[in-house]
């Protein structure tokens, strides 16, 4: 007898193509649906997917052995077809999640259930984000029309947008972006020993209003939400019908600085930039309380972090954060040239990330006090990265962002966050400050190949070092997961913050 | 025989913000059956707020604070709600001023008349369409069967005003009180729709109060006439007597003041200096003193109480026999307007 | 009446093409809508060439005449953020809040009504003066309060009504959504109704008072008295009847209202009809749904308006008839 | 020269006029609106004198402190001195930004009722004067904006403004934006009263009598029909006043208002609707309170004023 | 101050005293009624012309008061309007000592003649603007027309205008509302003097004002047009009113100055038909107890006028002519009259049964 999940999110879940947006709840979402070649445990661990085993031929020569028996929901086989379709679709034009497997790889088929990949480079994390490249049908898409992966400039959408078709044990019996949508359990699911559920089908429902999604758990109306803005823990675990589920997540939350303008065009300094002196940089460090911050705002659920990825993930011990240091910031501040301080605009979201809003206003109290006036510009997400991502300009000039590296690897942080760039993104995508040293770019390069852990493990150490020295960026904390949930559901909470369904039991 | 109404010492009064006014002030008066009594007065007077108060539709927060008035020799003033709703148009009609906002204009002519038959008349719907047709018959609308099912605006004022006088006239009431009931006509659908209620009501035997301010339709219509002058009784008298030989000199200037079709174009007309107060501000003594002509010591005092005359009653004390006399020349005057002079003299001296 | 209804009409296309107007401008004016279409990554020859097939370097009036035929036929373009076809979209939230609007119409006419009649005519009562006094704090606290507290109350606390959502819907002629047939569509529409229509009732109760003080102020009021009419008579039939030529109107118009409003009320309860689509839009800048639902709305206000316009004819003999008589 | 001195005698006073007039009196006869009216004052001359009287300047940034935040009421058991009310999420005395957020709110509401009744009035006196296509334009312009309600209309312009303003320009162009976007959905109440009584005045003799001297028709409108007109413009733009208020606040709570870090009543009520669960209820519920009292008072003078104006409920 | 003192700033007027002020030759105003255009097309109706005024000549002697009488909807406002400038006809011409008021171009020129014609109106409430404090009222006209040179010189002036009317000079400090209705008149006669005219056309001047002050309204109306040399035209539907006033007397009907002769003569023996009813049926106070003959039938509509005479519907010596033909102004003595009994033919038993 089978039971419903009530599942409420803040954000809503737009288009079901899985290589239309890369965004962790959606992948997350997804991933009740679609499978990858690789799948993660509760630990985050790779296991086996729709491959049942892989092996390096050499550096250069993968191979992948796939797993027989598996159907999609609407009952056609897995095989390597389908694999080579999804590769091949994944970097199609209008993907969003192109990364995923390196442009120049070779796929080939060797029989129905076995697939060799062929590299120009080697790649020691090939597979490490696998887990959300998720395996689509070819002969669905084909039968559907949905061979392109729908992308913004469509202007008629392909059925992906609202239909799945996956190897996963849920299936979408019905989509209405921003309302509703429906999972069901299916039937014949290969995977069966690995999931825990006893729920039958799943409703999901944005509900973008924290208080009402609140008041929806509270009052019994849902079975999850998420997230629990921290300030409602408390009541959540007070409830004695609902409980909250916290624990670490993987993203680091920072803030950037412009260095690459030659004038911030929010700032009242002109002819130069004050950023790209990293005294200054350091100044804005030395100047935050992230103490108070995680206290306060953060209700003590937030850590510290030194560098620009979650302890969990990369830690060492002599790489530690500047101390909170009001005098020396303003110290540094002078003997920058700047003894009154001066203006700059903040960009920040305030539907992103825990608290950001707030997050932000902390900093721009902290920074007035050694004199530098900040005037803060929260937005939606939306508008906030069509803004500092902007085509060809990367508007920011001090900003917060957050980052979960989705290889888990600290050489995502540095390609993603800390590489050079130039103007138009090429380089590191997401390095809003444009922060750039050469040193850094090396050791990413090496890092990439080197095959050695132990080496590897140097190089990223001495690539945080040079970050913190710079000051590249002010990371503030790791953020804390925050569900809540009625007593009676059992669920598994990953630290990559993905809501799995089939790890889920009402009782 | 019992007067059809009978007003006593009628008080009315309107509490508002500059204290408590006495719209009406210890006015009687009688209206016989089948007669026609005129109200007059100039605007402020008090004539529409003695309609109301007969048929107790006082608008608030005006009060009936002294006095009785009976009709057919019980007292209405002092009906349970219900019990004055069953006199209201059973028994008394009332005409108001403008036959335009009088008819509810959303409702067809003849459903208003059959919803006021059948208030006050037990019969059937079709019984009381009927009448309602011969009712608009009488008043002299042609083709009255048809007209039943049209909508007041599409009547001419006239025709408007008849409608009204068929509404007023619906239950057969013994008195039928008029408030200006032509003011807003034309001249000469004036006097037809005069004319017309005037003929109806004797027809019926109906009494009629006609409140008005025009001495011209006073003087065709009335039997008596009834002049107020700031809420109290200036003069009462048949028609004839109170034109030709005005007892009050308020009445008298007024009479001067009117022009007329008669007499001489060019003759300067008679002026009453000022205007009458506001009831905030009614002179003590007699109302009408700081304007009087004749006033001595005495009116500005005393109130007069209503004297009678050869001719008709009026309320001033050149007229009270029993009274101090005024200063010689006063009375002189006073005779030479045509003033019976009383005040001082021992006895009745109009022979 | 024929050509009451076509002026009408060519009211209605002008306006309409006015609100039409007003949301291409917002096309224009709010950016390059080539720079909300693609990704990062476009190239600017990739931009241009669509710039090209989009039709963008025509003229204005063209791609105006464009946009108006092409909404005519109810294409507005695809959702920037949702990927899927806005007219879809919006028929799919249609539903939701017309629902929410009609019934806290109905709420709204039904209790504000009743206690605008009372309090019109006795005016002086402890309890006219509590309705009044309630109205006034009602048109003091802003909706969105109003509804917070409502789910604090009711479904935190009490447990008695869903905190959010339209329950369960079904479906009816294969597009229609609603929730009024199911218990939990009911128990869901309660709170939400209510938060959207307390202004407008308040507004009503307001209105029909006033009216109702001034009507039985008139003159026909007086000679229906003077006649010896029942209380019932003169209070329901004529008074109140003449009361509602106005009401009527100003219904009307707040119809209109309400359906903005419900972008407030929809955001707090996530009711999922157009004002919470809409209103995610206006935070995505997402513009073919903020310009198909400004049509929309002009769309629906012009119907309604045209509604009103025959209730005063039914209501209202003088224009029925036509001619103010002599 | 004695006429003048005579005459001066007789005029008298502006306050004695005031304190004789029949407003006055239903004023005073009424003590729930002696009462607003009261109140409306304090608050207004408190939002006024905010810097004055606030305790702290919850708009500095550098004089928060983010460990004093969420401080309940001085009174309860956890409450510290010199907060009275509490403190915010980031440490902000909830009385001073209260006070500070009421003068955005009133500045807001004021302006947008000014802009609404210049705009309203102007157009109102033009279309009802002048008549013929002008006032047809006018009037079907009236339509037009009537389609619209007010948070819409508020919502557009705010959109388009953010678009072309850009973020950093538009922090400092939102109050205008908040201004025009509200009084521009209030002008057609105004245009079409104002209509309507210039239709009557209009034809009144006075204005004709006016016409006779040869007066300009700008003469005549302003100086002549204006005045006459704005006893029921004056109601709306008190009960305007209050939903002008109201709407600033509810865009706010749609996110479209005035920046968190200079917070009007209703960002401030948006902000402290996130702590309604967690038991930080002052943070919300003061500035509601606030908010509806000021908007409560400000109604009922406005209710006051319509009944007191109207010679027919008199 | 004497009359004399008031009139010294009035310029020397051209044309001989003998001549007429005041000519007004074929007036007519017609209003626009139609529907709207659409609702013509759809309903096939045409166009829905309302003659207001048709053809209406007349003159005022310099120092004379000319009435009009008629019933509502005769045409007395729109005639009004039109002799002052208020509202242009659509035929016919307006002279004022000399000069066509319609004609005349250049502001200038079009103010100074203004400045000689004023009007009194009916409401006396309304005709003040309620805002304004007496003295304002009155020093607009002056200030408007440069009839003072300064502010001093105004205020004298307003003082004078107030005593003219039997005001104290005090009393324009005050507002409209602390008024009566009589001394409201008196303030807008006032206003009216204030741009010194020779030519006052009085609407219905005291309709709207309870007898006992008609009378003082008329007296000074009187005694300025002796003190000032006024000419008047004198509107009003009270015969009595008329009677006492004018010189000469005009009756409309329907837009149609249907008879006109000297007042006495009209009173005495009025030839229209129309002017008979009228006399008849108005109610009188000399005339108390008569119960007399009312006039049938109501006035037609103005929109679709009877054809011929418009009186003939409702008229006792209604001949069949009359019902086609307008008839032309017959001259009877000092009056004109229109109306087919005085063609000249003898019909027998019709009109000549009347006085
Ligand atoms: N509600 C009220 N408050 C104050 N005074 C009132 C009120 N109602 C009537 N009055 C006054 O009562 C007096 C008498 O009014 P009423 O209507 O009876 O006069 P009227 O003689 O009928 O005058 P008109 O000829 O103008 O109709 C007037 O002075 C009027 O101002
Ligand atoms: N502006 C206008 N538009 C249309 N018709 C008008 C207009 N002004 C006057 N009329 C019509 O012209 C006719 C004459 O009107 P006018 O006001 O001159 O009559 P009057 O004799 O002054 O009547 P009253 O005694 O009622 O003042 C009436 O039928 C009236 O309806
Ligand atoms: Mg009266
Ligand atoms: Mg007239």
């Amino acid at each position: 007898e089978g039971k419903t999940l009530r599942f409420a999110f803040q954000g809503t879940l737009n288009a079901l193509d899985p290589y239309s947006l890369n965004e962790t709840f959606t992948l997350g979402m997804l991933g009740n649906v679609y499978e990858g070649l690789t799948k993660r445990d509760k630990d985050l661990k790779i296991i086996p997917g729709l491959a049942e085993s892989w092996e390096t031929i050499d550096p250069l020569h993968w191979r992948f052995h796939l797993r027989k028996n598996v159907t999609f929901s609407n009952g056609d086989a897995f095989n390597a077809d389908d694999v080579l379709f999804s590769a091949e679709r994944v970097r199609a034009d209008g993907s969003d999640l192109k990364t995923r497997i390196p442009a120049d790889s070779e796929w080939k088929k060797v029989d129905d259930y076995t697939v060799d990949v062929t590299l120009k480079t080697p790649n020691p994390i090939l597979f490490a984000e696998w887990d959300t490249w998720y395996i689509m049908d070819k002969e669905w898409a084909e039968k559907e029309g949905a061979t392109k992966p729908v992308s913004a400039k469509d202007t008629n959408p392909g059925p992906a947008a609202y239909k799945a078709n996956g190897t996963g044990p849920f299936t979408i019996e019905s989509h209405e972006p921003g309302v509703k949508t429906v999972f069901k359990r299916r039937d014949g699911y290969w995977g069966e020993k690995l999931i825990d559920t006893n729920l039958d089908s799943v409703v999901f429902t944005p509900i973008a209003s924290d208080s009402t999604r609140v008041a929806a758990l509270l009052s019994g109306d849902v079975d999850l939400i998420e997230p629990v803005p921290v300030q409602d823990i408390d009541r959540v675990n007070k409830d004695p019908n609902t409980a909250a589920l916290t624990g670490p997540e993987l993203r680091a939350i920072f803030l950037n600085m412009n260095q690459i303008r030659d004038e911030l065009p929010t700032s009242n300094v002109k002819g130069k930039n004050p950023f790209k002196d990293p005294n200054v940089r350091k100044a804005f460090y030395q100047a935050i309380d992230i103490e108070a911050i995680d206290k306060r705002v953060m209700r003590g659920l937030a850590t510290p972090i030194p560098l620009l990825i979650a302890p969990q993930l990369y830690s060492a011990p002599d790489l530690k954060r500047w101390p909170y240091d009001p005098e020396a910031a303003k110290k540094l501040l002078t003997d920058a040239g700047y003894p009154d301080g001066f203006t700059v605009g903040m960009d920040c979201p305030n539907d992103r990330y825990v608290n950001d809003e707030q997050i932000c206003q902390a900093v721009v109290s902290m920074l007035a006090k050694i004199g530098v006036k900040v005037n803060l510009n929260a937005q939606p997400k939306a508008k906030y990265f069509a803004k500092v991502l902007a085509p060809g300009g990367y508007d920011n000039d001090f900003s917060l962002l957050g980052w979960t590296p989705s290889s888990f690897d600290s050489w995502n942080v540095f390609v993603s966050l800390a590489t050079c760039r130039d103007a138009t993104g090429k380089g590191g995508p997401f390095n809003l400050g444009g922060y750039c040293n050469p040193k850094v770019d090396e050791l990413a390069k090496q890092i990439v190949v080197e095959t050695d852990v132990d080496k590897r493990n140097q190089m990223i150490h001495d690539a945080y070092k040079i970050l913190l020295d710079d000051t590249s960026h002010i990371p503030l904390h790791q953020q804390s997961l925050a569900w809540g949930k009625r007593k009676n559901l059992d669920i598994v909470q990953r630290s990559d913050d993905q809501v799995l369904f089939y790890w889920a039991k009402l009782n | 025989m019992t007067a059809t109404l009978s007003v006593r010492n009628l008080r009315v009064e309107i509490p508002t913000r500059h204290g408590v006014l006495t719209a009406i002030d210890d006015l009687s008066f009688d209206i016989a059956p089948g007669e026609v009594l005129g109200v007059v007065g100039e605007s402020g007077a008090g004539k529409s707020i003695t309609g109301s108060a007969i048929i107790g539709l006082l608008d608030p927060p005006g009060r009936i604070a002294g006095g009785e008035i009976l009709l057919g020799g019980e007292r209405i003033d002092n009906l349970a709600p219900p019990a004055m709703r069953r006199v209201r148009g059973k028994r008394i009609g009332m005409i108001f001023q403008d036959p335009l906002t009088s008819l509810n204009p959303l409702y067809r002519v003849g459903d208003q008349l059959t919803q006021t038959i059948l208030t006050h008349e037990k019969m059937t719907a079709r019984a009381a369409l009927d009448k309602a047709e011969r009712l608009l018959v009488e008043v002299g609308i042609p083709a009255a069967g048809a007209r039943l099912s049209s909508y007041p605006h599409q009547f001419s004022g006239g025709m408007r005003q008849r409608v009204v006088i068929a509404l007023a006239l619906a239950a057969d009431p013994e008195l039928v009180v008029a408030d200006e009931p032509t003011t807003a006509l034309d001249v000469s659908v004036q006097a037809q729709v005069i004319s017309l209620l005037k003929r109806l009501c004797k027809d019926r035997g109906a009494s009629v109060m006609l409140i008005t301010h025009d001495m011209g339709v006073i003087a065709e219509t009335a039997d008596r006439v009834c002049v107020l002058y700031a809420g109290r009784l200036a003069e009462i008298g048949k028609v004839r007597d109170v034109v030709k030989h005005p007892q009050h000199p308020y009445t008298h200037g007024l009479m001067t003041a009117i022009p007329s079709l008669k007499g001489d174009p060019d003759a300067r007309l008679e002026q009453i200096p000022g205007s009458m107060p506001r009831l905030g501000a009614i002179p003590e003594g007699c109302a009408f003193n700081p304007r009087c002509g004749f006033r001595f010591e005495r009116c500005r005092a005393e109130r007069p109480a209503a004297y009678p005359t050869s001719r008709s009653e009026a309320s001033c004390f050149l007229l009270d026999a029993a009274g101090a006399a005024p200063p010689p020349e006063t009375a002189a005057a006073a005779r030479a307007a045509g003033i019976e002079v009383r005040a001082g003299a021992p006895t009745g001296a109009d022979a | 009446m024929l050509a009451f209804a076509i002026r009408r009409l060519i009211q209605a296309v002008g306006v309409m093409l006015v609100v039409a107007l007003i949301s291409f401008l917002l096309f224009r004016f709010v950016g390059d809508p080539v720079n909300q279409l693609v990704g990062v990554d476009t190239t600017p020859e990739q931009r241009a060439q669509l710039r090209q097939d989009l039709g963008l370097n025509d003229p204005v009036y063209a791609q105006f005449g464009r946009f108006v035929g092409k909404a005519a036929r109810f294409d507005f373009g695809i959702s920037y953020q949702i990927k899927q076809p806005v007219a879809d979209l919006i028929a799919s939230r249609l539903p939701a809040t017309l629902e929410l609007s009609l019934v806290s119409a109905v709420f709204a006419l039904l209790v504000g009504l009743p206690m605008g009649v009372y309090t019109g005519l006795y005016p002086q009562t402890l309890l006219s003066r509590l309705f009044l006094a309630l109205s006034l704090t009602g048109i003091s606290l802003p909706t969105f309060l109003i509804g917070i507290l409502l789910i604090f109350i009711f479904s935190v606390n009490l447990g008695w009504l869903p905190s959010f959502g339209r329950g369960e819907v079904v479906t009816i002629g294969g597009f229609w959504t609603t929730g009024l047939l199911t218990r939990s569509g009911l128990s869901s529409l309660i709170l939400p109704a209510i938060t959207l229509g307390l202004f407008q009732m308040t507004l009503i109760m307001r209105l029909v008072r006033g009216e109702m003080l001034e009507v039985l102020r008139t003159d026909y009021i007086k000679f229906a008295r003077a006649r010896g009419l029942s209380s019932r008579a003169i209070n329901f039939g004529h008074a109140l009847k003449n009361t509602l030529v106005p009401v009527i109107t100003i219904t009307g118009l707040q119809i209109g209202s309400i359906i903005a409003f419900s972008i407030i009320t929809e955001t707090v309860f996530q009711w999922p009809g157009m004002g919470l689509l809409f209103l995610q839009a206006v935070q995505n800048v997402d513009i073919p749904i903020m310009a198909a639902y400004l049509l929309l709305i002009a769309f629906l206000f012009t119907i309604i308006n045209f509604i009103v316009d025959l209730l005063y004819v039914a209501v209202d003999p003088r224009i029925r008839i036509g001619g103010a008589g002599a | 020269m004695t006429d003048a001195i005579r005459v001066k005698e007789e005029q008298p006073g502006v306050l004695s006029r005031i304190l004789r007039s029949d407003l006055f009196y239903s004023f005073r006869r009424s003590p729930i609106t002696v009462i607003s009216a009261a109140v409306t004052l304090v608050l207004i001359l408190a939002a006024l004198f905010a810097p004055w009287i606030a305790p702290h300047d919850p708009f500095d940034p550098a004089s928060l402190d983010i460990m004093n935040s969420l401080l309940p009421p001085q009174w309860t058991a956890d409450g510290q001195a010199g907060f009275l009310l509490g403190t915010d999420d980031q440490g902000r005395d909830v009385l001073s930004t209260i006070l500070y957020g009421m003068r955005i709110s009133l500045a807001v509401g004021f302006a947008s009722v000014v802009l609404a009744m210049a705009l309203g009035v102007t157009l109102g006196l033009i279309a009802g004067y002048v008549g013929g296509i002008t006032d047809t334009i006018i009037m079907r312009v009236a339509d037009v904006q009537l389609t619209f309600p007010a948070i819409l209309t508020a919502l557009l312009i705010d959109g388009v403004a953010r678009a072309l303003a850009g973020p950093q320009a538009y922090e400092e162009i939102v109050f205008f934006v908040l201004v025009l976007s509200i009084g521009l959905s209030f002008w057609v109440q105004y245009a079409r009263t104002v209509r309507g009584s210039v239709l009557v005045e209009a034809n009144k003799e006075y204005v004709l009598a006016a016409r006779l001297i040869g007066l300009r028709s700008s003469a005549i409108m302003f100086r002549h029909v204006l005045p006459n007109v704005v006893g029921p413009v004056l109601v709306i733009a008190t009960i305007n006043l209050a939903l002008a208020i109201i709407t600033e606040a509810t865009l706010s709570f749609l996110g479209v208002g005035v920046p968190p870090t200079q917070p009007s009543l209703g960002t401030l009520i948006r902000i402290g609707n996130d702590y309604l669960f967690s038991g930080e209820w002052w943070v919300t519920i003061f500035p509601g309170i606030t908010l509806a009292i000021l908007a409560l008072a400000v109604n009922l003078l406005g209710d006051w004023l319509r009944d007191a104006l109207n010679p027919k409920l008199r | 101050m004497s009359a004399a003192e008031t009139r010294t700033a009035r310029p020397a007027i051209s044309p001989p005293d003998t001549a007429p002020l005041v000519e007004i030759e074929g007036l007519g105003r017609v209003f626009d009624l139609s529907k709207r255009w659409l609702n013509r097309v759809l309903d096939g109706s045409g166009k829905v012309m309302l003659t207001a005024v048709d053809g209406v000549s007349l003159s005022i002697e310099r120092g004379g008061t000319y009435a009009l009488v008629g019933e509502s909807g005769s045409g007395k406002s729109t005639i009004a309007k039109m002799v002052v400038g208020l509202l242009p006809p659509t035929s016919g011409s307006v002279h004022i000592a000399g000069a066509d008021i319609w004609a005349e171009r250049g502001l200038a020129r079009q103010r100074q003649l203004h400045r000689r014609i004023q009007m009194i109106f009916q409401d006396p409430y309304a005709s003040l603007n309620p805002r304004w404090r007496v003295g304002s009222i009155l020093a607009e006209p002056i200030k408007a027309f440069g009839l003072a040179a300064d502010a001093a010189a105004r205020e004298a002036r307003v003082g004078e205008l107030l005593s003219l009317v039997g005001l104290d000079p005090r009393d324009s400090a005050k507002f409209p509302h602390e008024f009566s209705g009589g001394q409201r008149q008196r303030i807008a006669i006032a206003r009216a003097l204030a741009s010194e005219p020779e030519f006052i056309v009085c609407d219905e001047p005291t309709s709207a004002l309870d007898v006992s002050v008609q009378a003082q309204v008329l007296n000074l109306l009187r005694d300025l047009q002796q003190r000032l040399g006024l000419t008047y035209l004198f509107i009003s539907h009270n015969l009595a009113v008329v009677r006492h006033m004018a010189t000469r007397v005009g009756v409309l009907y329907l837009g149609r100055l249907v008879e006109e002769a000297p007042a006495r003569e009209l009173f005495a023996a009025p030839k229209h038909p129309y002017t008979k009813m009228l006399l008849d049926a108005v109610p009188d106070i000399g005339m108390e107890g008569v119960e007399r003959p009312s006039i049938a039938g109501e006035i037609p509509n103005p929109i679709n006028p009877p054809s011929g005479c418009h009186f003939h519907p409702r008229c006792p010596h209604v001949m069949p002519q009359c019902r086609t033909v307008v008839p032309p102004s017959y001259a009877v003595g000092d009056a004109k009259v229109l109306c087919h009994l005085y063609d000249g033919t003898d019909h027998a038993g019709t009109a000549r049964s009347a006085p």
